[in-house]
């Protein structure tokens, strides 16, 4: 019966699902919030590999369905993480909320699975406004404000993206989405517009912008999908592009330095988001089996330990209402299932053995070891170092220890927990089971993660950074301020932008007034004419123009203040233009 | 100067113009005018009477009922007569078809004249409604 | 004789019986106009189906009006582009009729309603007459029929302003036919032909280049005023702002596409395939006016305030892409251009129709008030959404089709062209998120507030707005909402169903 | 350029207008003259019109015997045409001024933008 109905577009599953949404209410609804990811896990099960639902649409090739062991292994991941952050989110009452993570799921999966650029431009698209959406929903200010920086960026991207798909279509004639080579200059805008999604610096700030401004639990989606899925299609379009190592390597460094010093919960695991997705980069450009291997087990591992490491902070901020360290700490005691199921997510990422996070980075770091790049080596090993750092000693520290400073607060509702129990349990299950991982990797594997030289190695590299958190724990204690990065640019972008809107616009008709009045004075001159009425609307214009330039200076001004007489002169002046030009010959071809 | 003069004048003159302005739209299709030219023709003989006796006297010749009424029965007869060319199995104004019990040539001019006729109604109530509005929106003011 | 081959003349025949039934029935009863009118723009409607469907099935329906042939008498001349546009604007027309019935009671005096149905028929006749019509000198004719139908309609409520806007556009748009009539002159002199076929050929035969060049010039600047054209746009604002929603639809919707529409139509037809390489004279400016008129119109519509005039603005930039796509002619840029012909149409008669919506509910202008109306009026906000995405270039929608053929077409040409429409896209992006945003997450204790101001806006005392939740539209508002949200979506995906008609447009066009 | 002059004198009497028209609508302040420019203007093309379809000793266009040179009818109606467009163009635009001076007190375009 199941193999007549299934499988279908795991895409179709969710939109469709979101678009049910607002129709249910009550209990039913949370059940249909779990039931669509079962179904779609289900339905990626009886997914057999090969390319399918291609349709023909004016003249391109639409592919929706290429199921390979590279996009398969981000499906299963991208269906049971919606699982999980729906468990997570099941309490949240307004739908809009639940339809816009379900179709940034499923969104998602319509990218991963997307064999033609067309129909991946259409899912990053619903991506970009979906995510949008799920900031949006926090309604505040500044997370109106992040949502909409977000959003722009994203279209920036996206249309170097789209400007990158018609150059490939116009120099191949198709628009096919494969491996990339050469030396075009497609190449590169779509390298970029793939840099914006996986949020690689300098186009990094959209994420620890927006991120942090998320709900509690939209966040967790938002966390999961949008970089991995910018992983994915590096690793499908760019592997062993020299230049990604470097970015990676150095995007790992970077994103653990600003965690170190980050005071927001939430924003220092965005920067470590920066950081972990280095790793995945890193890997994608040394392009080996392994590394490929490497970079796509960290991406899966990395999206159950991010999530988990989200629904932290994210608990703690439900229950209390605080994001930032300095004003949070001593929770330990009101919620110690929630801390120790966060240090499961904080060993995970630190690599500790026996977690997820172990097995997938051991790999990259190896193969870039293998590789010989011995510098990209050490600058991931120190990355790793600082992640434990931050992630795992003083994000909790702060939270949980420290000075108590006497928050009411309890554990949270019952669904928040029973979903970081069970993304702790998949995070330890694969740590030490990593074949369950491995055997749905594209590669054959042949590297074992647990050779005593690798654990011990590991093990020693932590523990020096544990005795030094202890001498340097106030050290590094997070400051009530903002750390300066590279958004500062586009922060002020805004606002100036919108002075550029305003402003020159009408320094711009100010211009025009003063030509017009030139334009008089020349009339005057020429024909020795010496009207009253043309010396009059001269002398206005010129005061106009003064007028119109300092209100610029000083606030908006009004725009469109133009007399009819000007817009007629100026119709004459074009016909006049064109006239003339065509006597001198200027325009004949 | 006498309004009397005027006055007088006028009165003897508009029906002369009037019945100048009908015979232009009834030889429409022999000698050069039409309905057009005779419609405004018409249309300034009221004119005049308003200008002479006051915008009221010339609504109360034609009112604005009866200028609507004859400026759309103008335009609509002129859509018929057209409407008949598509009946008749022709095209559209393709007046000449039209299965009357005369000569062709006969049919056409007839049709002519209507057309010619159906334009001046429409024309003079036109001509007269413009000045009306005018005139009538700036009294109200003073 | 097959009756439906007279359908070419009875579509503009049937609306302006109507427009001249409408004030008779008004002098018996004004009620009777509505439905009067409703009836002969469905009728209308009907006719330019089946005249696409025909033209489609057996190619180009010439009809001489008269029986005359063509060099004398009127030539009806129906091609792919004529009928699809054709339909556009009688449907669209179709649909703002509908919408007025309950919106312009608030609007206008009961007096004047009469004239209101006439004006409005009369509109999409001369409208559609101009799309229909074979001859140079009958496009003046009906262009002029339209537009100062727009001027009247512009000015019918009598709004602070709009009596100025009226002026304003009167005067412009005068300027430009006038020069339309003395370019058809022109074009008289050098070939003695009205009809624009006869013209092209007769043109390609002729020796000197200049006179021609002179008329086309004439021709298309005239025409460019009809349209908006960047630098020639200033009418445009304050007439699409300050007129009642549904005239805001006709005029931003369809009146410059039909401007558009003559400037295809004396690039292409009168001067024809044999004249396309000289023709760059005007097309090559045009392209940069356009481009020019894409940022700029932008930009201009992210500094406003008011919705209705952000809007507006956002059709300047619209006309840009439009003739930018016409300008470059190239196969790609042309299907993409006259795709958005349509894709604009529906998208910004939705938005209006929404905007109009609001307006007479609650009396809102100001885009910052828009906060929190989602949960007031969640239909007609979704349709807006659906609009605003369309019209941004978002793929799902319709909006984004075109756009991607327009890029494609305008690399083909210069990388500037292709940075310019994606700039665009993204500037408008930025205004019409930031209504959604505040739409459906704006922060609600500003609600309270907008219900006080919004009582009294433009000398129109609207109806209190009301305190219970769920207020939309009344129906008549509502379905040609929804009907054009749908269209403006679900073309994104059945692309080839506007696609089969605009490509042998396009082909024809283009001499292929 | 001299002799150019005589058989064209239409042309340039029809240019001068056309740019006296537009002079007045970019020049003049009030609404009303420049209504008058636009009048001006199109009566320039008309005039153009006019001028193009005389020929010199061409009778009028009604058919008759022995008349071989007739006078080309067809712009004629062409003007026709223009002047019942500039009819209702002006009557309208009139109407308009009439309306705008009752409700703002004013006909000057540099104060009516103002507002």
């Amino acid at each position: 019966m199941i193999e007549h109905v299934l499988p279908v577009p795991p895409a179709a599953l969710f939109i469709v699902g979101a678009l049910l949404i607002p129709l249910l209410k009550g209990q039913l609804r949370k059940i249909f919030l779990l039931f669509i990811p079962i179904v779609a896990f289900v339905n990626l099960l009886y997914l057999p590999q090969g390319t399918y639902w291609t349709y023909h649409f004016v003249g391109f090739d639409l592919i929706f369905g290429r199921v390979d062991s590279t996009s398969l292994p981000f499906g299963y991941i991208f269906v049971i993480m919606a699982f999980l952050g729906a468990l997570y989110a099941i309490h949240v009452k307004e739908s809009s909320e639940h339809i816009a993570a379900f179709i940034l799921v499923g969104a998602s999966l319509g990218a991963v699975f997307a064999g033609d650029y067309l129909s991946l431009y259409l899912f990053l698209a619903i991506m970009t406004v979906s995510s949008a959406f799920l900031v949006f929903s926090r309604r505040r200010k500044s997370a109106t404000d992040a949502g909409f920086r977000y959003l722009i960026f994203h279209f920036f991207g996206g249309s170097l993206l789209l400007a990158g798909i018609i150059l490939y279509y116009i120099s191949t004639g198709n628009l096919y989405f494969g491996l990339l080579e050469g030396n075009e200059l497609y190449l590169y805008l779509i390298l970029i517009g793939f840099l914006v999604k996986a949020a690689v610096p300098p186009f990094h700030t959209w994420l620890t912008d927006a991120y942090p401004e998320g709900t509690a639990t939209g966040s967790v989606f938002l966390s999961a999908f949008t970089t991995k899925t910018g992983v994915y299609l590096l690793v499908r379009a760019f592997p062993g592009t020299e230049i990604l190592i470097w970015l990676g390597a150095i995007m790992a460094v970077y994103g653990v330095v600003y965690a170190v010093i980050e005071n927001d919960g939430r924003k220092l695991l965005a920067y470590s988001i920066i950081s972990q997705v280095g790793y995945m980069v890193a890997a994608a450009g040394l392009g080996t089996q392994m590394a490929i291997n490497g970079a796509i087990a960290h991406a899966l591992c990395h999206i159950l330990y991010k999530a988990l490491l989200f629904m932290g902070p994210g608990a703690v901020l439900q229950v209390t209402g605080r994001e930032k360290l300095t004003e949070l700490g001593g929770l330990f005691k009101a919620m110690p299932v929630t801390f120790w199921l966060f240090m499961v997510g904080g060993v995970s990422i630190s690599g500790v053995p026996f977690f997820n996070g172990f097995v997938s980075k051991t790999m990259i770091i190896a193969s870039a070891g293998l590789q010989g790049e011995a510098v990209v080596y050490v600058l991931l090993l120190l990355a790793s170092v600082g992640t434990f750092l931050h992630t795992c000693l003083k994000l909790p520290y702060y939270m949980f220890f420290a000075t108590d400073r006497g928050i009411k607060a309890e554990e949270p509702p019952r669904n928040m927990l029973m979903s970081m129990g069970l993304t702790a349990f998949l995070c330890l299950f694969i740590g030490i089971y990593p074949a369950i991982l491995y055997n749905i990797l594209p590669y054959p594997v042949d590297f074992v993660p647990y050779t005593t030289e690798k654990v011990v190695e590991k093990i020693a590299l932590l523990s020096f950074t544990l005795l030094g958190f202890w001498l340097l724990k106030d050290k590094i204690a997070g400051q009530p301020t903002i750390s300066l990065d590279t958004d500062w640019f586009y922060r002020k972008a805004g606002p100036a932008f919108m002075w550029f809107c305003r402003n020159p616009a009408s320094v711009f008709a100010s211009w025009k007034d003063l030509a017009y009045a030139k334009i008089c004075f020349a009339f005057i001159l020429l024909f020795r004419h010496n009207s009253p009425e043309l010396l009059l609307t001269a002398e206005k214009r010129v005061i106009q123009s003064r007028e119109r330039r300092q209100l610029a200076s000083r606030q908006p001004a009004p725009l469109d203040s133009l007399t009819i007489g000007f817009s007629i002169f100026m119709f004459t002046f074009i016909v006049a233009l064109f006239l003339l030009l065509l006597v001198f010959g200027k325009l004949v071809p | 100067m006498n309004p009397v003069v005027i006055r007088t004048v006028t009165r003897i003159l508009v029906p002369f113009i009037q019945l100048f302005g009908f015979y232009i739209i009834v030889h429409g299709p022999v000698s050069p005018g039409g309905g057009f030219q005779g419609g405004v023709v018409v249309g300034a003989s009221m004119i005049l009477l308003a200008l002479a006796y006051g915008a009221h006297e010339a609504e109360s010749k034609v009112s604005h009922h009866v200028r609507i009424a004859m400026d759309s029965l103008g335009s609509l007869a002129y859509a018929g007569i057209g409407l008949l060319g598509i009946a008749a199995g022709g095209l559209f104004l393709q007046y000449n078809i039209i299965p009357l019990p005369l000569p062709p040539a006969r049919v056409n001019g007839i049709m002519i004249f209507l057309i010619g006729v159906a334009i001046g109604v429409h024309i003079m109530a036109l001509v007269l409604s413009l000045f009306l509005h005018t005139t009538e929106e700036t009294e109200k003011d003073d | 004789m097959n009756i439906s081959q007279h359908f070419p003349i009875l579509v503009i025949i049937t609306l302006f019986t109507g427009a001249y039934l409408a004030p008779l029935a008004g002098l018996w009863k004004r009620k009777l106009c509505y439905p009067l009118a409703v009836l002969s723009a469905l009728l209308s409607f009907l006719f330019s189906v089946v005249i696409l469907l025909s033209v489609l099935e057996h190619g180009i329906i010439r009809y001489h009006v008269g029986g005359w042939e063509p060099p004398w008498g009127i030539e009806l001349l129906v091609d792919p582009l004529s009928a699809f546009m054709a339909l556009i604007v009688s449907f669209i027309g179709l649909l703002a009729v509908v919408y007025s019935k309950d919106y312009i009671a608030g609007e206008i005096p009961d007096k004047k309603l009469p004239a209101y149905y006439s004006l409005l028929q009369l509109i999409i006749g001369g409208m559609l007459g101009a799309l229909m019509t074979g001859d140079l000198f009958n496009l003046f004719v009906m262009t002029e029929i339209f537009s100062i139908s727009a001027y009247a309609l512009v000015s019918i409520a009598q709004k602070k302003g709009s009596l100025i806007a009226s002026y304003n556009y009167l005067i412009l748009a005068s300027v430009g036919t006038t020069f339309i009539l003395f370019s058809t002159g022109f074009i008289y002199m050098v070939t003695g032909s009205l009809n624009m076929v006869d013209i092209s050929q007769r043109l390609s035969a002729l020796e000197s280049p200049w006179v021609m060049y002179n008329g086309l010039i004439l021709l298309v600047i005239g025409f460019a005023i009809k349209s908006a054209l960047f630098p020639l746009h200033t009418w445009l604002p304050d007439a699409h702002s300050i007129a009642p929603s549904p005239v805001s639809v006709l005029l931003s919707a369809l009146v410059i596409k039909v401007g558009a529409y003559s400037i295809i139509r004396s690039v292409f037809t009168v001067f024809g395939p044999g004249l396309l390489e000289q023709s760059g004279v005007v097309t090559i400016p045009v392209t940069w006016m356009a481009s020019l008129g894409i940022l700029l119109g932008s930009i201009y519509a992210i500094t406003q305030t008011d919705i209705k005039r952000m809007l507006a603005y956002s059709s300047v930039a619209h006309i840009g892409y439009i003739l930018l796509g016409i300008g470059l002619a190239s196969t790609a840029s042309m299907t993409g251009g006259i795709f958005h012909i349509l894709n604009h149409a529906l998208g910004k008669a939705c938005l209006f129709f929404c905007a109009g919506a609001v307006l007479h509910k609650t009396g809102i202008r100001n885009v910052e008030e828009y906060t929190g109306l989602a949960g007031k009026m969640p239909i007609t906000m979704i349709a807006f959404t659906l609009a605003a995405i369309s019209l941004v270039g978002i793929p799902p929608t319709s909006g984004f089709m075109s756009k991607f053929y327009l890029a494609i077409g305008a690399y083909q040409e210069s990388w500037i062209f292709l940075a310019v429409i994606l700039l665009g896209s993204l500037l408008s992006a930025v205004f019409y998120f930031r209504v959604i945003n505040l739409i459906y997450f704006g922060e609600p204790e500003h609600k309270s507030g907008v219900r006080e101001q919004g009582a009294e806006i433009g000398g129109v005392v609207h109806r209190q707005p009301t305190t219970d939740n769920r207020r939309e539209a009344p129906l008549t508002m509502l379905i040609p909402i929804i009907i054009l949200a749908l269209g403006s979506t679900l073309f994104g995906i059945l692309v080839h169903i506007p696609l089969s008609v605009v490509e042998p447009a396009v082909k024809l066009l283009l001499g292929m | 350029m001299i002799n150019l002059l005589p058989p064209n004198l239409p042309y340039f009497i029809c240019i001068t207008l056309l740019l006296i028209g537009l002079y007045t609508m970019i020049i003049k302040k009030s609404l009303i003259k420049k209504i008058m420019g636009l009048n001006i203007f199109s009566t320039s093309v008309f005039l153009f019109l006019i001028s193009m379809a005389y020929r010199r000793g061409g009778a009028p266009p009604i058919k008759a015997e022995g008349v071989e040179l007739y006078v080309n009818p067809l712009p004629h109606a062409l003007v026709l045409t223009g002047i019942v467009v500039a009819l209702a163009l002006t009557s309208f635009a009139l109407i308009l001024v009439i309306n705008i001076y009752k409700e703002h007190k004013t006909l000057d375009s540099e104060k009516l933008t103002k507002l």
